[in-house]
């Protein structure tokens, strides 16, 4: 098993979603988050003092459990619905997955993860 | 002078004030996306700072100084408040300081071009925004200002009747709101990803305010603490309620639960309705008003919209234009000469009032639509009056205001 | 006629509107949890839309009508304002027209049931609390009011004193809370989980828009731009600084430091006992009944409660019904006929008050406490009070209102 | 006694209310981090409390007080509101209660101590705060709003103007938060980290709150409903226009947008310098001082005080103390007799109005200063002005006030 | 060393914390996200137009760093006090955890994970 | 490959984001979350009713994928720039990274982490 994190622009979310759906992964979890990467941030002004946003820009973090079969339809899943081809478009992480419970039936391993 | 109706009209201008910001800014403010809500409060602040400089500098002049003529437009002789003092000015307001016949004005004409802002939400250049609302409000407002309220204005002298701005403010507003968002386009994504509103509380208090400052906006077009100023505070609350109940009782009835939004959506459409009317008719006719207006935005908003598919973000078009458009032909219908003897008695009240109510519903939209396809083309052509894709993308509060609302992290 | 009053009254009304929404609403809306938010506010705003329709349709006859003979309740004979014009009328208020005190009073008959809102927050039915809060409006409300202020009224000719609504208002709603939610049960969870408000700030705005309305409540209910206006005003004040100020000292004493949700309760607290007794108090005096009042509501709220267990989840018996109930004795003790010469002279100064006042404190309760516990039979058997718990896990806002307060991810 | 003025007295009244709570308190919480915010909340509201009850106790007699003979202070014949009445004093206003402009002045005491907390927001003890503030208000605002508007006073006799407080509040709070900000040192991590405004649109919203209020500060100050009142209106309107609008053109020039802080900002100073003048100059005039005090507070804000390096936080001096001063001397300049008979001709009119103003500015900063500086040493001595590291480290709302503004997990 | 990841129902965020502490788990860094599950979402209405909530629903994340043996009691006390039986309980996901370091004192293992 | 997760103290954060930079370690994703650690919580107070703060306090989370080689250095520029030496100065756990896809490029493995 493997869990996969990924960071994508935040208006490529419901895209993302759908794709993942779309091959048969709908179980995900979503969250906001910054980060700091190649991309540009924006100057703010208050008040006269202009400052670099600290290129700290929002970006959504989905993190999603699969078996491995899984792993590269996701990951191509992805990649398809999150590209714009601009610096900004994020990153995908896979790590490895020990175990998966699902609390409701105490199930384990590769049938709790659906 | 009263010192009575001076104080009334002093505090219906400061109420009218409080539509606009934070009134309409909220109400308007909590219903777009996270990352543009400074740019509709930006709006609204700064359409607060020009439009009351255009309006002391020229505007007052044109809409309510002395005719040139034609019905068409006032002079400039008022220009600079030149002899706009501390004397009532007889034709308007024989009662109180010219001055504050003069502000009070201001206040209209500040929320009606802010009020387009609802159409054009989430992808306006501000510059465009601003050269816009400045020709906007000198060539559209101020005219159908003249006509209607103006000595000598044509719609005037014809016995078309708009207590406190059916067809000068709402009509307006909502029909260029309406041209605007059809040439503008729509907003990425539209109706590809959701759009919801990012806060609405904040939509809650903004229409609350609008209903709170709403009261000075109508009762105070009585220019007086008087029976007719009684007659429009509560004609004006009680279609407002009617509005509001009407509008959560279709959803629930459509969808099974009332929404706060619905509800505070309906009471802004019963504002709108009786803002022509509320000086003419009784409170028991408000309450028809309320109810049907109520009806006719929901079917606006919810069925028109969604079937032809234009992006009329926070519904300018669908509350203002069809509300003001609704309550302009109730007044006709509704107005009796027992309430104001001042005014007519419509349609139902065996008078003709309705004709030429109708006939500023035919010709108030025209003329407002037709200069505002010419202005957006001159300003599209000169400044370009949308934003770069990932300018909207990124937001309007960070690429057109470089500031972002709320910190994320700390 | 006089201008002056009529401008006040009318701004009065006003500000008396503001209180409900967004003062109470934002109020009560920043204290309950983020998913319960939007419930709190819908309540609110059709609370306003419904009790102003049944106040002009049938309420305002009720409770200010031609009493029907035994001081009970007024006739039908101004239902849907018949009668009710321009002209003023002499037995409530001389010299505004009466359409002005009507939409006055209005206001009070909307905000004292959403003061309930307060008791059973979290987790009623929004069917069930629109009928109820209708029922209980004219079945405890409108009969209380005549009581007490219509002419003709029992309470009225026994002589009690109620300034502005501390029995009509705040009593009233303040027990009938109390009985409601002890009817209604703990929320879920309730002291297992620490319920924390979502948003203070909304707390802090709706308390100062409480505040800023009810100088248009006490000081409004002179119905003229009169001394007893200003006396009203300031008693006011600064029984609410009093109280305000004393609450935080409290918590300062008893828990290391002051909070400004304790600060802005204790002020609600002595907006509420100086609601009966502002017109007929001196300013000095105020202060006592304002330092009292935090005392009284510091207890209910923090150890009585506590002790009984009862779920007042944003404690409206505890602010309203204590506060109201010592403002409407304090009233007895404190009252100056050198203040106001229409009012009498309480304990303190010789006088015979403090009887009647004790009386409605006796039998004001008992009325509201035994017809809410009817209504709330009659309503929950008929339609349910309480929302199924898997809905109050959801929330109310999504459950009730089929919206979400604010999006998470964007 | 005329109830139109005493109505529109009390309406203002109510309005600069709103000015300190919500309105300030907004304005400045929603420029802070998000862990201090119900700290500001907390003092703005706290401020309304405590000197709302210093006020009727003793501090409007020592302000407006009869003359303890040198034009130095009032004395304390009307402390705890002896002789203060319903009858007006004809000495401050003659057609309203004495009461109610002892209201009205009780809300100038208030809001002027907690425009300072501005300056040293994010890092004063709590306890320190409210001795600090009690004593500046008795010591520093009551002598010199005797010495500017009480019967007596030498800045009166000797021909100063200052209509609604340029001097009295601005002035006094801007130069005293100056030196306090200075004293106290700058926030930890000042200038390393970057301090993002935790939610603009609260800081609009307190910003169009405040502009609201305004209105019953300034035209309010004319006590009545008349010409004087109307020409302080419009000037106050239009100056706040145009420095809103002078700022934002100003950050456009430089940054390249336009921010709806620096909107908001430009108004307040706007509002800031108009005060002193507004019933002395007329509306052409006000233009020009709003676009200048919006240069000047820019400069101040964004050039001069990076240069030298003090933390006044939220600006308060750069904004209340560069404002007053200039609106101070630009009455010297543009006021008229032909605006203001009872006032006198500035420089560009003719006459000699500098020199008093010149005065008034030189002395007035230099009393509130070096009373300041007196007031931290002995209460930093006593309690201690600042809060530990660990605390400012937490954020002031968990520290001082024991509570949480917002929840974060639900 | 394990890396327990646990998404849980928003409601029962103190029984599980509580739960935790009972065997000995005080240390858990917890955060808000939403989740896409078998669990339906609830639908909303925006000024007439009705849209499935798309199913992105509240949850609870808990992220536990713990020494083997800890591993069961962890899962245990979550999947009993965060039950309810109904869809949409959650889930637990397990990783391997390399190395864990205390910032204060620089200590690394099994003794910085307490 | 390395994923590093970091939990520290939310004013640490501009002195930890420039220590990182200056190891040449410029990506990194940042989100706020609430700790249950030793260090103890405030007591709030609301309405006269006092409670522990449940000693959830706020800190701030980075995640940071790197290869091998920067992972001694990361810890060291994240313990040194985020101590302060009391309790709550929070930790640093480490978890093995199978896979990295840039999706801009849909580079993989080392060359897509940076
Ligand atoms: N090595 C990394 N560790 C942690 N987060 C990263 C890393 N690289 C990228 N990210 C995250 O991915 C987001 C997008 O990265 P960025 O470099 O801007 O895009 P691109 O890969 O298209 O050049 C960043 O904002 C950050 O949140
Ligand atoms: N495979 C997965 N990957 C990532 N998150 C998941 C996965 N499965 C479940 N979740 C998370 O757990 C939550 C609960 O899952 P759900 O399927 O609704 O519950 P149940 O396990 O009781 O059927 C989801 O909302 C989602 O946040
Ligand atoms: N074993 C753990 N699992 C998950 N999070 C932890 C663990 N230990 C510490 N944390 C996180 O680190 C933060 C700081 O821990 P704490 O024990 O207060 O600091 P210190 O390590 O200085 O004693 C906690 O608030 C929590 O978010």
């Amino acid at each position: 098993m493997k869990y996969i994190v990924a960071l994508i622009q935040p208006h490529k979310l419901d895209e993302v979603l759908k794709a993942l759906e779309d091959v048969q992964i709908p179980l995900v979890t979503v969250s906001t988050v910054l980060g700091r990467g190649r991309q540009k941030g924006v100057t703010e002004v208050y008040r006269g003092a202009a400052r670099e946003a600290g290129s700290l820009l929002k970006k959504v973090k989905l993190e999603i459990a699969v078996n491995e079969d899984f792993v590269e339809p996701a990951v191509r899943a992805i990649t398809q619905s999150a590209r714009t081809g601009e610096v900004g478009d994020g990153k995908i992480f896979i790590l490895d997955l020990v175990e998966t419970i699902r609390i409701r039936t105490s199930e384990r391993g590769g049938e709790a993860i659906g | 002078m009263n010192t009575g109706d001076t104080a009334w009209v002093l505090i219906s201008t400061v109420l009218v004030f409080a539509m606009t910001i934070p009134g309409l800014a909220f109400f308007y403010g909590g219903l777009v996306r996270r990352k543009n809500v400074l740019s509709i409060l930006m709006q609204c602040f700064i359409v607060m700072c020009v439009i009351s400089l255009q309006w002391v500098l020229f505007g007052y002049s044109l809409s309510f100084g002395p005719d040139t003529g034609a019905g068409i437009i006032g002079g400039l002789q008022w220009a600079g408040l030149k002899s706009v003092g501390g004397q009532p000015n007889g034709d308007y307001a024989a009662t109180i300081p010219h001055m504050v016949f003069m502000i009070f004005q201001a206040m209209f004409a500040v929320i009606t071009p802010a009020l387009i802002i609802g159409a054009f939400a989430e992808r306006m250049k501000f510059s465009a925004f601003l050269v816009f609302t400045l020709l906007w409000t000198t060539l559209v407002y101020d005219p159908l200002a003249h006509w209607v309220w103006g000595t000598g204005g044509w719609m005037r002298n014809l016995g078309g009747l708009d207590f406190a701005g059916g067809i000068v403010v709402h009509v307006s507003s909502g029909v260029s709101a309406l041209v605007l968002c059809v040439l503008l386009g729509r907003r990425l994504n539209y109706r590809k990803s959701p759009f919801r509103p990012h806060n609405l509380p904040f939509t809650v208090l903004g229409g609350a305010l609008l209903w709170f400052g709403w009261f000075g906006f109508n009762a105070g077009s009585a220019l007086g603490a008087n029976e007719l100023a009684a007659n429009a505070f509560v004609t004006t609350h009680i279609a407002t309620a009617a509005a509001g109940l009407t509008w959560a009782l279709i959803e629930w009835q459509q969808h099974g639960a009332p929404t706060v939004l619905g509800a505070t959506t309906g009471a802004v459409a019963g504002l709108v309705a009786i803002t022509p009317a509320c000086g003419f008719v009784n409170p028991m006719n408000a309450i028809f008003i309320g109810i049907l207006v109520a009806v006719f935005c929901y079917l606006a908003v919810a069925v028109v919209k969604a079937k032809l598919g234009y992006d009329d973000a926070l519904d300018a078009f669908g509350v203002h234009g069809v509300g003001g458009i609704w309550g302009t032909i109730a007044t006709g219908l509704f107005a009796e000469k027992a309430v104001n003897a001042a005014g007519a008695d419509g349609l139902f009240f065996g008078g003709g009032q309705l004709w030429p109510q109708l006939i500023m519903v035919g010709v108030a939209p025209l003329f407002a639509g037709v200069m505002t396809w010419i202005l957006f083309k001159v300003v599209d052509a000169w400044i370009g009056m949308r934003v770069p894709e990932k300018d909207e993308t990124i937001g309007l509060d960070l690429t057109q205001q470089s500031e972002a609302a709320y910190t994320v992290i700390e």
